[in-house]
């Protein structure tokens, strides 16, 4: 899905020579240690950040050459839960979930209706009209999950999505993402919890230092 | 179609969710566009009172035609007529001999006897000949007096050149520094309100740049913003309206024994409908302005 | 003390620290800060200048002793210096019946042959009196007319009453509406100044909830804001007294030949050196007080 | 430490009836799925929220009867690490940490020095003189950690310290918090991650829904 991406960040390298492939469909998770620029990664991929070297492809568009009118078309395509959530704080988790909707242009009435299935899917229904800061850390990381998946992105980037949440909705939220990968969305999950990761059976790329370490393909899978 | 309805309810719903949850800053803004338009409404109507003030002592330019004494009352007549046909004129009056001796006492003071042990009247009757107000130049003046110079019955012309250039300097300065001053007025309060609604969104960048994050397009950020400026700017000039009616109410009777001197009979005026409705208008404008240049200026900063 | 040295070491460089890393908020209350004073500067000045003009046109403001005839010139002088005595009077001027001559015909117009078929000059000698410049009203005229009555050689007063009472009342007039202006500028300007503080403090309303979890008491806080506003007030003192002096200088000549008219011989002044201190130091205190009013009304919203 | 504590936030039930007391120098886990009300209770603690019932005794003070003055003087002598770090982003690293020295009035050389070694402890002194926005999550929350140990505080309460850390990151961090506690510090960390909890054999709280669940003394504790 991207070739090859070489980036540095204000000086300091926090991602060396970095070249990966995602094949559409795939299910990668990102791990290494603090630091080791999982985020810097995703964010390239998001072009919230331009790489300093190298070429990056996503969803056939080069996205080192991208206006900066093609950005937010191909970010429309793109779910992504953010580590800090960037939930709006002045509007409520409804209005937050519904942003990634009314960006495309969904119909008010559409866009009610899966923000309330979504909501629901996730435990969060009696949460609809609160405003972010009134929500615990896990209920904040939760809707941020929500505004990722309601508009059945392509590619899907999750950072750390399960940081703040219990052994159970982790479980049960992961099963979600799952879900979302095999319709067909491209699953990237950066963490750390190596349990997690060990118990999915996927693509693993471990980073340290911007570099990666290794990339161990999923047990099932030939390539 | 459709969608462009849709986009266009989400930007209204957004622009007053925007209003409602962020008060203070709301607030800050009509309060900051009001109080410009206060200020410059305030000055426009002072200068608009001026000018009638000095059209007022515009009136008592005129030139005075001497003239000759014992001709018949038909002659006299005549003149007038001819006179008043004369272009650049106004209007024509007839100072009578006596008149003419009674002001003369009157300017002279009050119980004067001095011309009193004449046995005759020295002083002529007189022509006072009232300019149009676009006439009221130097140039115009001198084209009038060339017209009137060779009519029969008038022995002499006085334009009181020195008294009609010193006014007209006086109306070119109080013009001049009035316009001066609207300008840095102007001026200011387009930049103390862009400045203010600067502030109010770069207290909200935050939610422009989530915004961004999730896909959305410069114009889809922008437009509900300049919305709320939009909104914001027209309540300031309602306010500003309301305001400067209220001050005006208020300040009037106070001022009116020494309006009455300088502004004579003339009741000072107040806004016209078209321009109460350019005052809320401008506010709407600056907003709208304000905001858009916020935007673009202050998008990353 | 060697705390309350450290505490200050730590309250300067947060304030510096504050202006150095939020430029644009600072500049914009800097720039909101020196446009207000600009305008009440260039009001302030403006209002000075014309009170000027008033003065000036108050020293025509005097009255008129005609003189007796044909008495000894002896007399006059004497009379002259007893009228030079008489509380109130600034300046006594002797006006001859030839300079009442050529002064009437000019009045009445140039080519006037009016007065010329007399065989004898009917216009009496007289005396202008100029008053003090405080003793110019309605009573301080009457005083003075009051004390002059009695005099031998002097055959009749005028005063010009009328003329006084209209220049009063016009003076009235035009402090009233000054000073009213100023009133709603200088309201204006603290609003609009507090406000723009208040945005610039709730963008940084994190900011203040972070220290105050951290355990900062209020004043903790609130010190080093007040010390930036403090800063920014006076940056925009200092901005306006120079765009102030540039403005003086540039438009000056424009208007000089207006100027001349208007205000005679009298040089339009700038500010003393106290005036533009005050005027720093205003803006010093905007900066002050908005900042602290803005910390307090804001705390929470 | 303190003794009866019932709140309630905004309509619905934070906390319901909760009765806790903790010892000087005690070392508490505060577990429990996401939202059951761990964060509200260190808010609590800290009188970043006020009770809707009851009393709380923090320090030998009763916290709901505190003037807006001594709040200020308690907080000082509170460590905390919040869920979402609280940093403030136009301050480096340094200034950052610094702030809880010198709200109290610690000379300037001294309070360098106490930085410059707390943050070598947490493998962040070349990030010194960065902004919190330019680091990665796991940076900013051991920043986070920095600032509520400098000042040595005697009670700290740590908001899932750990959530953004890789596994050896948390075992020295943790031991770090372990350390703070031996040295007579009262800790309270609410975490979800329940293998770091069993792994410590400390007391452990559970709450759910606001009510707690069971609260297990430190093994080799007889009470
Ligand atoms: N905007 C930035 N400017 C400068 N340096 C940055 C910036 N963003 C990240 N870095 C640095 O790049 C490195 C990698 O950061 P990144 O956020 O990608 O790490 P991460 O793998 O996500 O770590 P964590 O698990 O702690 O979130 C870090 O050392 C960080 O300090
Ligand atoms: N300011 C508030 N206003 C209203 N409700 C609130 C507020 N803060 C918290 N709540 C609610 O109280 C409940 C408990 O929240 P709390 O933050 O204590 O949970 P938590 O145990 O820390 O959860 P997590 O592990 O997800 O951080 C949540 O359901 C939350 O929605
Ligand atoms: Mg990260
Ligand atoms: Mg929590």
């Amino acid at each position: 899905m991207y070739h090859v991406s070489k980036a540095y960040a204000a000086g300091s390298f926090a991602l060396r020579d970095i070249s990966l492939e995602l094949r559409r469909g795939e299910f990668v998770f990102l791990t290494g240690p603090s630091g080791a620029g999982k985020t810097s990664l995703l964010k390239l991929l998001f072009s919230a950040e331009e790489p300093t070297e190298g070429q990056i492809v996503v969803l056939g568009r080069n996205i080192v050459r991208l206006g900066p009118a093609a950005i937010p078309r191909l970010r429309r395509r793109i779910g992504v839960v953010f580590q800090d959530f960037k939930l709006l704080p002045r509007r409520t988790v409804e209005e937050n979930v519904a942003l990634s909707l009314e960006v495309v242009g969904t119909p008010p009435r559409v866009t009610r209706a899966k923000v309330f299935a979504m909501l629901k899917q996730l435990g969060l229904q009696h949460r609809r009209y609160h405003h972010p800061l009134s929500l615990s850390g896990g209920e904040q990381q939760r809707v941020a999950i929500a505004r990722a998946l309601v508009n059945e992105p392509e590619i899907l980037l999750a950072d750390e999505p399960t940081g703040n949440l219990d052994p159970d909705l982790t479980l049960e939220i992961m099963g979600l993402i799952a879900s979302a990968a095999t319709r067909g969305t491209t699953v990237v999950v950066a963490t750390h919890e190596l349990d997690l990761v060990s118990r999915y059976g996927k693509r693993i790329v471990r980073l340290d230092a911007g570099c990666v370490l290794d990339d161990t393909p999923a047990p099932g899978d030939g390539a | 179609m459709r969608r462009a309805l849709v986009q266009l309810g989400y930007f209204v719903r957004t622009a007053l969710r925007g209003l409602r949850s962020s008060p203070v800053t709301s607030a800050v803004s009509v309060v900051t566009i009001g109080v410009s338009l206060v200020l410059v409404g305030a000055f426009a109507l002072l200068l608009w009172n001026m000018e009638g003030l000095l059209d007022r002592f515009g009136d008592s330019l005129y030139v005075t035609a001497y003239l000759e004494e014992g001709r018949p009352v038909e002659d006299r007549r005549a003149l007038v007529e001819i006179v008043a046909t004369v272009e650049g004129v106004e209007r024509v009056r007839v100072v009578s001999k006596r008149e003419a001796l009674e002001r003369f006492q009157a300017g002279v003071g009050r119980g004067s006897a001095l011309l009193e042990g004449l046995d005759e009247n020295p002083l002529p009757a007189s022509l006072e000949i009232t300019l149009l107000p676009e006439r009221r130049s130097a140039e115009g003046l001198r084209v009038v007096v060339e017209s009137l110079e060779g009519l029969p019955g008038i022995s002499d012309l006085a334009s009181g050149q020195d008294w009609v250039e010193g006014y007209l300097r006086a109306v070119a300065l109080v013009r001049a520094v009035g316009l001066g001053l609207s300008v840095i007025l102007a001026l200011a309060t387009l930049l103390i309100v862009t400045n203010t609604i600067r502030l109010a969104v770069l207290a909200r960048r935050d939610e422009i740049e989530i915004l961004t994050l999730v896909g959305a397009s410069r114009t889809f950020v922008a437009i509900p913003f300049v919305m709320e400026g939009l909104v914001q700017g027209a309540a300031g000039g309602v306010a500003a309206v309301l305001l400067l009616l209220g001050l005006f109410r208020l300040v009037l009777p106070g001022f009116e024994f020494g309006m009455e001197f300088l502004l004579g009979g003339v009741t000072p005026r107040f806004f016209s409908v078209g321009e109460i409705a350019a005052l809320v208008g401008g506010g709407a404008g600056l907003g709208l302005f304000g905001s858009a240049a916020a935007l673009t200026g202050g998008w990353k900063a």
